[in-house]
């Protein structure tokens, strides 16, 4: 409590030294963007480099004038990955920080869980979590950046259509992502067709071998190829045992490990598998004309440079969120929450590092499958395929 | 008697000025959130108190029951319409029976074995609730209708007239929450102070002696056990409905070591001693929030020289303090 | 008439040691019966294994013609036997009238409904129990102690109370530990006092003890243990003038 | 089918012989001091994080594995020292909830100096996996089964044939008995948190090739080398290396024969089985109690 007090004072005492410095330039109130991230805990490999992304751009665009003439403010919060703590931030956020904005909720589950806070207090919400049930059904207030874990599946089972492979051994973490992703593409396999799941099995975030159950979809009868659904470190445990078990399979993953951080992780044991990921790891391997090319290029190089870090495709998320809730208050001209609203839902063209957005009223997302490119792993390093 | 009783009143009489006085003091939505939120974890506390406190055992799986209760109401209101009451009660008992079954064989035994079969179990239904995602919605969750009675809805978005004031739906819920608190603490107070729970606090001070006057302590372990855990399960139905959403974490090993945490920072066997653990448990996560990446440190550092310093727990070692100094004072008049 | 309590061929081991091997005796009721012995002979190992807190080797015990070597201590309170410690066990956390009142447990007749709804029912009978605790409080001489937290009181005081528990439970016998121990003359004095009033309400007493004045002035029959194995029994004049008993404390 | 069960069998005692290291841990500091000591998992954390850190600055690995060891003994000497002695007259449940502040602690220290990402640590040896039999064994399994037998043969020599070994098992019977003839209680408890660091830190170091290691790797790999300690009967060295083995061996079978999602389960489900059935664990002490 003692700590709020202060800092409320701390605040109040700064304000007044800011309107006396500036008295006769009355500073307009700055735009309170809202964020709360799983920067902590199991998912932090999303939320980190989020937080990074939001932190370092809300920085540029106020060095370069702000919005509409005023300057950003960040508030974010740590919800370490738990549904419940996410909803109690995304409450300060709105009801005590009165933020103009929420861009955040790196997990399905941080998000669904402030979903009904949001919608009922309407105030626009952009989330950079990726399961299918955030935007469909359409919400009003709510939006989302990420392709949904379905469209991840069509896109890897229409690749593997294409290689002519039809039975898929799936295997899933039990975390939120690999579990939708799970479920998404028994879904997406039985509208596609002409291809099936011929194998199920899982592993838990923090299962350290799972050599057991390779073993078992390798042993089942006729499957021509492996499909991983997860995060985190089990993929690349599971990579590893893979090449362990000597298993010569076609070997697939999800978009929840495009980033050099799993390629670390993994090391040789990765070498040709393939993964739908944004193009953010192969920006020199995009053609001149694809419009995607100079936005991709710039966050990279501009991320690395400023954290020291390798550029994850999470954090490109957080960028198209803000991206996306600064062109929707420039062209709503203000940050009243419904007119912001209108003004995202009508977004046309954006292209952002993820894909090209089209947003639209019965699509919140405004992503295609096809914004995800097929990435091979060649020599420890990302291939564009298609 | 007359002392005890009227001491008994006392304790939840501060504790109802309290409650009811918290709104003077808060003008902003958020905090009614966080209170209301207190107030049911507080709730469930108050009944992992009797366990820990009183029958000396310790549960390392209560979030279990707490998260067990939560999503049973939930599947059967949101899923299957059932009116909030009557699935509150059914899942109550279905946690009554499972602790039940797992607490007496294990309650026969001397030493802390009650501990490892409460973890193995909480663990047993956090993994169930993960992976039944047709039920119960997978590790992303699944939204919980409002609260209801007799068809007339609580929700912390409605708006609602009591005495003929308006007020909010999140005051309401707190109100109703701080309401279920006071009971709460009622009851567990009667428990404590009844023929029961002297048993029961004989067991903490000398098992052999209750034994030998006839107490059958594994009997009295068992239906504490059960008690606490019906406690969680009854705050558990009530958090998922305020929340609105419920997701496998609250079934989880850490919240389970958080709400024993609350028992011991606050002071094991006192009833406001533990609902005070609960508070500042619950407020300083949000206080740490500004530290960002040393919350945990923060956090991890104050929990342990709290306990260090405070092995008794907080009330229990501000009362100790309070009452050397009225003693000190005293002793000065002379 | 059949004894009320009955130990035959008792046995008890700790690992490889004997602690009490072969004991047989009978405690008619309405006796003061006393067990004697050097430490170590077995004594408290010998009460522990007829309330039921020991399970025997082998032997066994009989409390009014009913096997108890496998009851537990609990079972044992509900057929009328009850007992204090050598090492009191007093509950700390309590006050000196809640652990009096615990001796009352098997009397009280409550339910969960009762309890914790504190329903008429349940405040008559707690009424009761503090009357009946009261009552036997200033019988064993505790009365000064009514309101007093039990971590408050004397070692002598804490004594009586353990006492005063005991009775509480409405036994058919009591087995008092060694309950002189620590005790000064006068407080000794006051003890015996406390078991010829006990005995004299018909309730048979078992006693462990080592002092002999006492012993001797009150027991109608004492039994001498040596190494856990039985060196005598009969009334104290047979045990004055046994030899061996003679020997043992004499030489030992 | 036999190479399936090979396989499961050689991933299960893989990864038992880690859980039965990290129970052997629970196990001394328990039986000296009766806690459960829930920064047992920290230690392993530290082993793994430590010589994957200090690698990277370019000292050799073998100095780096000692260092880290160094490293976790201190730590298990400081916990002892400064958070379970000052508090020596605490209730057992309260000294519970300090070890709990402590792990909580050191994951966050961890976590600002090591930061939040997972690592590599290289195989000690070849990464050509051995076939048998049509299963295949990774070496650095061999690793982590040797070390774990070394360790569990230097540990029943110290218990039964060094002076040291023989004071922490009399203190953890008796620990009155065992302050009256001359043993410095507090010095073996240092001593018991400091062999728990040690045991703790190696088992985290051989197996990090394995798992990766991060700051939190140390919360999943502590509860289940608590859960072996409890199958095995908690204060039974036997036991928790039997416990361990098993419950490495049960998790592997049942991802493999049974069900991948319910493994966990299985495994969690074993603790209730043996306190239904062997209350005092497979190989737990007989206790007798003295009134």
């Amino acid at each position: 409590m003692f700590k709020t007090i202060t800092r409320c004072a701390s605040k109040f005492v700064a304000i007044a030294a800011v309107s006396l410095l500036a008295m006769n330039v009355h500073a307009a109130d700055p735009i309170r963007i809202g964020s709360f991230l799983s920067v902590t805990g199991p998912a932090s490999f999303l939320g980190d480099p989020e937080l990074k992304t939001l932190q370092m751009y809300v920085e540029k665009i106020n060095e370069k004038g702000g919005v509409l003439g005023r300057q950003l403010e960040l508030v974010h919060y740590d919800d370490a990955g738990n549904a419940s703590k996410a909803r109690n931030f995304a409450s300060r956020l709105i009801r005590s920080d009165r933020v103009d904005i929420i861009v955040g909720g790196s997990t399905t589950g941080a998000t669904m869980a402030a979903v009904p806070m949001v919608e009922q207090a309407r105030i626009p919400f952009i989330s950079l979590a990726g399961a299918v049930v955030i935007t469909t059904p359409v919400k009003e207030w709510v939006f989302k950046t990420p392709q949904s874990d379905y469209m991840a599946a069509v896109r890897i089972l229409n690749d593997m259509k294409t290689q002519g492979l039809s039975k898929v051994g799936l295997i899933s973490g039990t975390g939120g992502f690999g579990s939708s992703g799970r479920e998404q593409t028994l879904k997406a396999v039985k509208e596609i067709g002409g291809i099936e799941v011929v194998g199920d099995e899982t592993y838990s975030g923090s299962d350290t071998d799972m050599t057991a159950q390779l073993t078992n979809l390798r042993n089942v009868k006729g499957v021509d190829t492996i499909l991983n659904f997860g995060f985190g470190q089990g993929p690349a445990i599971v990579t590893r045992n893979y090449d362990q078990l000597g298993i010569e399979l076609p070997f697939y993953q999800s978009h929840g490990v495009a980033s050099d951080g799993f390629l670390e992780l993994a090391g040789d044991s990765a070498e040709g598998l393939r993964l739908p990921a944004s193009p953010l790891l192969v920006p020199e391997s995009l053609p001149e004309s694809d419009p995607q090319k100079p936005v991709v290029e710039a966050y990279k190089s501009e991320y690395e440079e400023r954290w020291d870090a390798k550029v994850s495709t999470f954090g490109a998320y957080a960028y198209d969120g803000l991206m996306l809730a600064v062109a929707a208050i420039e062209k709503a001209g203000t940050t009243d929450k419904a007119a912001v609203r209108e003004a995202l839902e009508s977004i046309q063209g954006h292209v952002g590092v993820t894909g090209t957005f089209n947003m639209s009223a019965d699509d919140h997302n405004g992503l295609k499958a096809d914004s995800f490119r097929i990435l091979e792993v060649r020599d420890g390093s990302w291939k564009l395929i298609n | 008697m007359a002392q005890l009783s009227q001491f008994r009143l006392k304790g939840l009489l501060i504790l109802a000025i309290v409650i009811f006085a918290v709104p003077l003091f808060i003008t902003n939505p958020f905090h009614y959130g966080l209170a209301t939120q207190i107030a049911l974890i507080a709730g469930a506390v108050v009944g992992l108190n009797l366990l820990v406190g009183f029958a000396g055992q310790i549960s390392l799986g209560h979030a279990g029951f707490f998260g067990l209760g939560a999503y049973f109401s939930a599947i059967t209101t949101s899923t299957y319409g059932w009116s909030a009451i009557p699935a509150l009660v059914v899942g109550a008992i279905g946690v009554a029976i499972i602790a039940w079954v797992v607490g007496r064989p294990i309650l026969r035994l001397k030493g802390h074995y009650l501990s490892m079969a409460t973890l193995a179990v909480g663990f047993i239904i956090a993994i169930i609730l993960n992976n039944e995602r047709e039920i119960t919605g997978g590790p992303d969750g699944m939204p919980v209708v409002p609260f209801d009675v007799f068809g007339w809805e609580l929700s912390p978005f409605g708006q609602y007239t009591l005495f003929g004031m308006e007020i909010s739906g999140d005051l309401a819920w707190y109100l109703f929450a701080g309401v279920i608190l006071l009971v709460a603490v009622w009851l567990a107070q009667n428990l404590i102070d009844s023929p029961i729970g002297r048993a029961l606090r004989s067991v903490h001070g000398s098992e052999v002696a209750a034994s030998v006057v006839g107490v059958n302590t594994a009997k009295y372990k068992s239906l504490v056990f059960v008690i606490s855990a019906v406690y969680a399960s009854v705050m558990g139905a009530l958090y998922a409905h305020y929340q609105g959403f419920v997701t496998p974490a609250i079934a989880g090993f850490d919240f389970s070591i958080i709400l024993i945490t609350m028992v011991v920072l606050g002071g094991m066997g006192s009833t406001i001693g533990v609902i005070i653990g609960a508070v500042v448990l619950e407020l300083l996560p949000q206080l740490l929030a500004d530290f960002q990446d040393m919350e945990m440190v923060l956090f991890g550092l104050i929990l342990m020289l709290t306990m260090i310093f405070m092995p008794k727990g907080l009330l229990p070692t501000a009362a100790n303090l309070l009452a050397k100094r009225r003693k000190k004072s005293a002793g000065g008049d002379v | 008439m059949t004894a009320l309590v009955e130990v035959n061929n008792l046995s008890k081991a700790f690992g490889g040691v004997h602690a009490v091997e072969d004991v047989s005796f009978s405690v008619e009721a309405g006796q003061v019966y006393s067990v004697i012995g050097p430490n170590g002979a077995g004594k408290t190992t010998l009460f522990n294994l007829i309330t039921g807190l020991y399970t025997p080797t082998s032997g066994d015990v009989k409390l009014n013609g009913e096997s108890t070597v496998r009851l537990q201590p609990n079972e044992l309170a509900e057929r009328g036997m009850c007992r204090t410690f050598q090492q009191m066990q007093i509950c700390m956390n309590m006050t000196a009238m809640e652990n009096v009142m615990l001796g009352r447990h098997l009397t009280l007749k409550s339910n969960l409904l009762t309890t914790l709804f504190r329903l008429p029912a349940l405040t008559r009978d707690e009424k009761a129990a503090r009357e009946k605790a009261t009552e036997l409080m200033e019988f064993v001489g505790c009365g000064e102690y009514l309101n007093a937290e039990a971590s408050a009181m004397s070692y002598g005081a804490l004594k009586r109370l353990e006492i005063a528990r005991a009775l509480a439970a409405e036994p058919k016998i009591v087995l008092l530990d060694e309950p002189a121990a620590g005790l000064n003359a006068v407080e000794t004095a006051a003890l015996e006092e406390l078991i010829r009033k006990i005995a004299a309400q018909g309730i048979t007493v078992m006693l462990v003890e080592h002092d002999m004045k006492l012993v001797m002035g009150i027991s109608d029959r004492l039994l001498v243990l040596n190494y856990g194995r039985v060196l005598a029994e009969g009334t104290p004049e047979q045990i004055r003038s046994n030899p061996d008993v003679i020997a043992a404390y004499l030489g030992g | 089918m036999f190479s399936e069960f090979l396989q499961y069998l050689f991933t299960g005692i893989t990864i038992g012989a880690t859980y039965a290291l990290i129970a052997l841990g629970f196990t001394l500091i328990y039986n000296a001091s009766h806690v459960i000591n829930f920064a047992q998992g920290e230690f392993l954390m530290v082993g793994g994080m430590a010589t994957v850190s200090l690698t990277a600055m370019g000292v050799p690995m073998l100095l780096a594995v000692v260092l880290a060891v160094i490293l976790a003994g201190v730590l298990g000497i400081a916990l002892q020292r400064l958070a379970i002695a000052p508090a020596k007259n605490a209730d057992v449940v309260t000294l519970i909830i300090i070890t709990i502040g402590a792990s909580i602690f050191i994951r966050g220290l961890a976590q600002l100096v090591w930061g939040k990402e997972y690592h590599v640590m290289a195989n000690f040896s070849s990464d050509e996996p051995i076939q048998v039999f049509g299963a295949v064994l990774n070496t650095q399994s061999l690793w982590v089964l040797g070390v774990g037998a070394i360790l569990v043969a230097v540990l029943v020599y110290f218990f039964t044939r060094t002076l040291t070994g023989k004071a922490i098992l009399a203190t953890s019977m008796n620990k009155d008995a065992a302050r009256l003839v001359g043993i410095r209680t507090q010095v073996v408890l240092m001593l018991a948190f400091m062999v728990s660091a040690l045991l703790g830190s190696i088992a985290g170091i051989v197996v990090a090739p394995i798992t990766f290691t991060s700051y939190d790797i140390g919360i999943i790999l502590g509860l289940k080398g608590f859960v072996a300690a409890a199958i095995g009967g908690l204060g039974s060295g036997m036991g928790a290396v039997v416990g361990g083995l098993a419950l490495g061996v049960v998790e592997a079978m049942a991802a493999g024969y049974l069900s991948s999602d319910y493994k966990d389960a299985v495994a969690f489900s074993m603790i209730l089985l043996v306190l239904f059935f062997l209350p005092r664990g497979l190989f737990g002490a007989k206790v007798v109690e003295r009134v």
